[in-house]
């Protein structure tokens, strides 16, 4: 399970509306620690959505993007019961994916 | 206005001892920096009432920040700075203890009655 | 399988041995890479945009073009900011066609804060969170049918609290 | 004729001193009406139970934000991670269920309450590290992640429920109360001000980015995912910086003050829904 993503999809008429929170600290590498230290640039970078193998949505993120951060979205030509799928890829290489279902 | 006529003369007595009073401040000013004991005393002076209020549940965090300085600039045998700091420190450290034992009964005047 | 590139390559090739393979795909990728803005086809990281500081040079670097104001482009933004960390910042469009939707703070260290691919059939919307570093102008560019449209609002952010 | 009027004056402070004596004898209740007349009076277009929603009762663009933030909370992560380690076992196998009543669901709106066996104030915070200790496991720190997710969980289970927070005919109980209220009230810090400065004088007023929330319900949304912090606060986290920021030196959290001052809080806001865990700037 994707721990890191929370994604509410829902169908509204012929409009697929899908909100998405990823736990995630967007760290934007200008910032110090306490100790003075600067914490480096750790951010989400790309966060794809797929329906039906195709991309619905893709997010570039820059580092002023804010911590835990969130995106909404609609598309159309889904249906109740499809899946989803939504995966990011950090500055680090990092990645994680989920796929959720279209209520 | 009576004793204005005596005024002229006063002036130039007052010239004086002004003057007096500003030869021996640069005199002191310079003959005697401030030293480590001074610092010593007045950082004790600082400390204990910051414990007063400590008593009383009211110090300030400004208090405990030229504590600091003052310990700071003393390590740098800076003991100028540092004595300033401590009575700066010992001054908040006061007004802390003021604010606690007035705000014992002046905390009624705000409240919603 | 002759290494195009010049002298250089040629001695490369012969040392590394196992890192052929990987040498001419570079090789290969340097010489395709011609000023193809990221922003419209494959699903590039536009990098270089996101590295300019101001936002004439983001926006040149990610779209290649200019942009005009439109009505069309609805910008909901607040007025002053509750936490320069989390600015909610959406924009609608009923402009046709949209096929890009990405947000400048110009004021930020780097103008371009979050750039949106819209595929045929995705809504031309997108709500997100920003951060935003001082008070700034906020900027929705729209790419609809070639074309770039823009709105923008400017933002007031300061620091909260009464001192510390 | 001097003597007379010496006789006047004497007689007239002793009544005053009379009347103040009267006048100080805890009444609670007569507390809690005047000080929710006042926030009504002072805001005729709040809705009561919006005064729980603190700067965004006060603020339309501010409001805005919140409503926006509040179609997927930042603080899901804490809810859900409350939720996760409220039902986790302790090593002795035993949960906080067995520790509250109810199991611990649908609770919070009867915390903080006064214990007659210890004759104190118990708060939610405190009973939660209460009922580690007795499970043998360590008391969690009263400001970070982990009490603000389990106080987060225990907050949600409760929400719409109205604030219950009673106070005994107990002499200890009613000065409690009392020294939460001169708490309330007193100036502190190098800025000298006391809570009500902010929050009863100028409510709705803005500092700087921030817009100051009313008193009147304060603590019915904690704990709070703040912005400011990027992250969860508990109501020990927002009492000890709320010192900080006025120069005070703040007490240890739990300590008789902060507990005495969330039942003083608590009580006057009685009646007002649990509408935690919040978002605030």
């Amino acid at each position: 399970m994707a721990a890191s993503i929370r994604v509410r999809a829902i169908l509204n008429g012929e409009i697929a509306e899908v909100q998405t929170l990823i736990q995630h600290p967007m760290d934007t590498g200008l910032v110090k620690d306490a100790k003075g230290e600067v914490i480096p640039a750790h951010y989400i970078q790309q966060l794809t959505f797929t329906h039906k193998d195709k991309t619905v949505f893709l997010a570039d993120w820059g580092t002023a993007v804010s911590k835990d951060p969130y995106v909404k979205f609609g598309f159309k030509g889904a249906a109740k019961g499809d899946e989803l799928k939504v995966s990011w890829v950090d500055n680090k290489g990092a990645t994680d994916s989920l796929t959720a279902t279209i209520q | 206005m009576r004793n204005f006529s005596r005024g002229i003369a006063t002036t130039n007595v007052m010239k004086k001892i002004v003057f007096a009073l500003m030869v021996s401040a640069v005199c002191a000013g310079s003959a005697r920096a401030a030293s480590e004991a001074d610092y010593l005393t007045a950082l004790a002076a600082a400390e204990s009432a910051n414990k007063e209020a400590g008593r009383l549940r009211n110090q300030w965090t400004v208090t405990q920040a030229a504590l600091n300085a003052a310990k700071k600039a003393a390590e740098s045998g800076n003991f100028d700075s540092a004595l300033k700091s401590a009575q700066d420190a010992e001054a908040l450290a006061k007004a802390s203890i003021v604010q606690a034992t007035s705000e014992k009964q002046r905390w009624k005047d705000m409240e919603i009655r | 399988m002759t290494a195009s590139s010049g002298p250089l390559a040629h001695r490369r090739l012969f040392l590394k041995g196992a890192g052929l393979v990987a040498l001419i795909g570079l090789g290969n990728a340097v010489l395709h890479a011609a000023p193809v803005f990221a922003a419209t086809n494959d699903n590039k990281y536009p990098d270089d945009a996101f590295r300019q500081k101001n936002a004439g040079d983001a926006i040149k670097a990610l779209y290649g073009r200019d942009h005009e104001a439109s009505d069309k482009i609805k910008l909901d933004a607040p007025e002053i900011a509750e936490n320069g960390g989390v600015v909610p910042i959406a924009v609608t469009t009923t402009l046709p066609n949209v096929t890009s939707i990405s947000f400048i703070v110009s004021e930020n260290p780097f103008a371009l804060a979050a750039s949106y691919r819209i595929p045929e059939g995705t809504v031309p919307a997108v709500a997100n969170r920003l951060k935003m570093a001082k008070t700034s102008n906020v900027i929705a560019l729209v790419e609809s049918g070639g074309k770039l449209y823009s709105a923008t609002k400017e933002v007031k952010v300061t620091v909260g609290g009464c001192g510390g | 004729m001097s003597a007379m009027r010496v006789l006047l004056a004497v007689a007239a402070t002793l009544g005053l001193g009379a009347a103040a004596i009267a006048a100080d004898k805890p009444d609670p209740a007569a507390d809690a009406k005047a000080f929710q007349d006042y926030f009504v009076k002072k805001f005729p277009k709040v809705a009561f139970d919006d005064f729980v929603n603190g700067p965004y009762s006060m603020n339309a663009d501010m409001r805005r934000q919140w409503e926006e933030k509040e179609q997927f909370p930042p603080y899901e992560f804490a809810l859900e991670a409350g939720k996760e380690m409220f039902a986790k076992p302790f090593k002795n196998g035993k949960t906080y269920a067995d520790c509250f009543p109810n199991g611990g669901i649908g609770i919070r709106q009867n915390y903080p309450y006064f214990d007659d066996k210890e004759g104190k104030v118990i708060t939610l915070e405190l009973a939660l590290n209460r009922c580690r200790e007795a499970n043998g496991e360590a008391p969690y720190s009263y400001v970070k992640d982990e009490m603000a997710s389990l106080t987060a969980y225990m907050a949600y289970t409760s929400r719409g429920k109205r604030f219950d927070i009673k106070i005994p005919d107990d002499p200890r109980a009613l000065d409690a109360f009392e020294k939460g209220k001169e708490y309330f009230y007193t100036r502190r810090g190098q800025l000298n001000f006391s809570c009500a400065s902010c929050h009863v004088q100028s409510p709705g007023e803005r500092i700087r980015a921030e817009i100051l929330a009313p008193a009147l319900g304060i603590l019915n949304a904690m704990p709070i995912y703040r912005s400011e912090w990027s992250g969860m606060g508990t109501t020990s986290r927002r009492i000890v910086t709320c010192n900080s920021q006025t120069r005070a030196v703040p007490l240890e959290p739990q300590s008789d003050e902060y507990r005495n001052l969330e039942y003083y809080l608590s009580y006057v806001s009685n009646g007002l829904p649990v509408s935690g865990p919040g978002a605030r700037p």
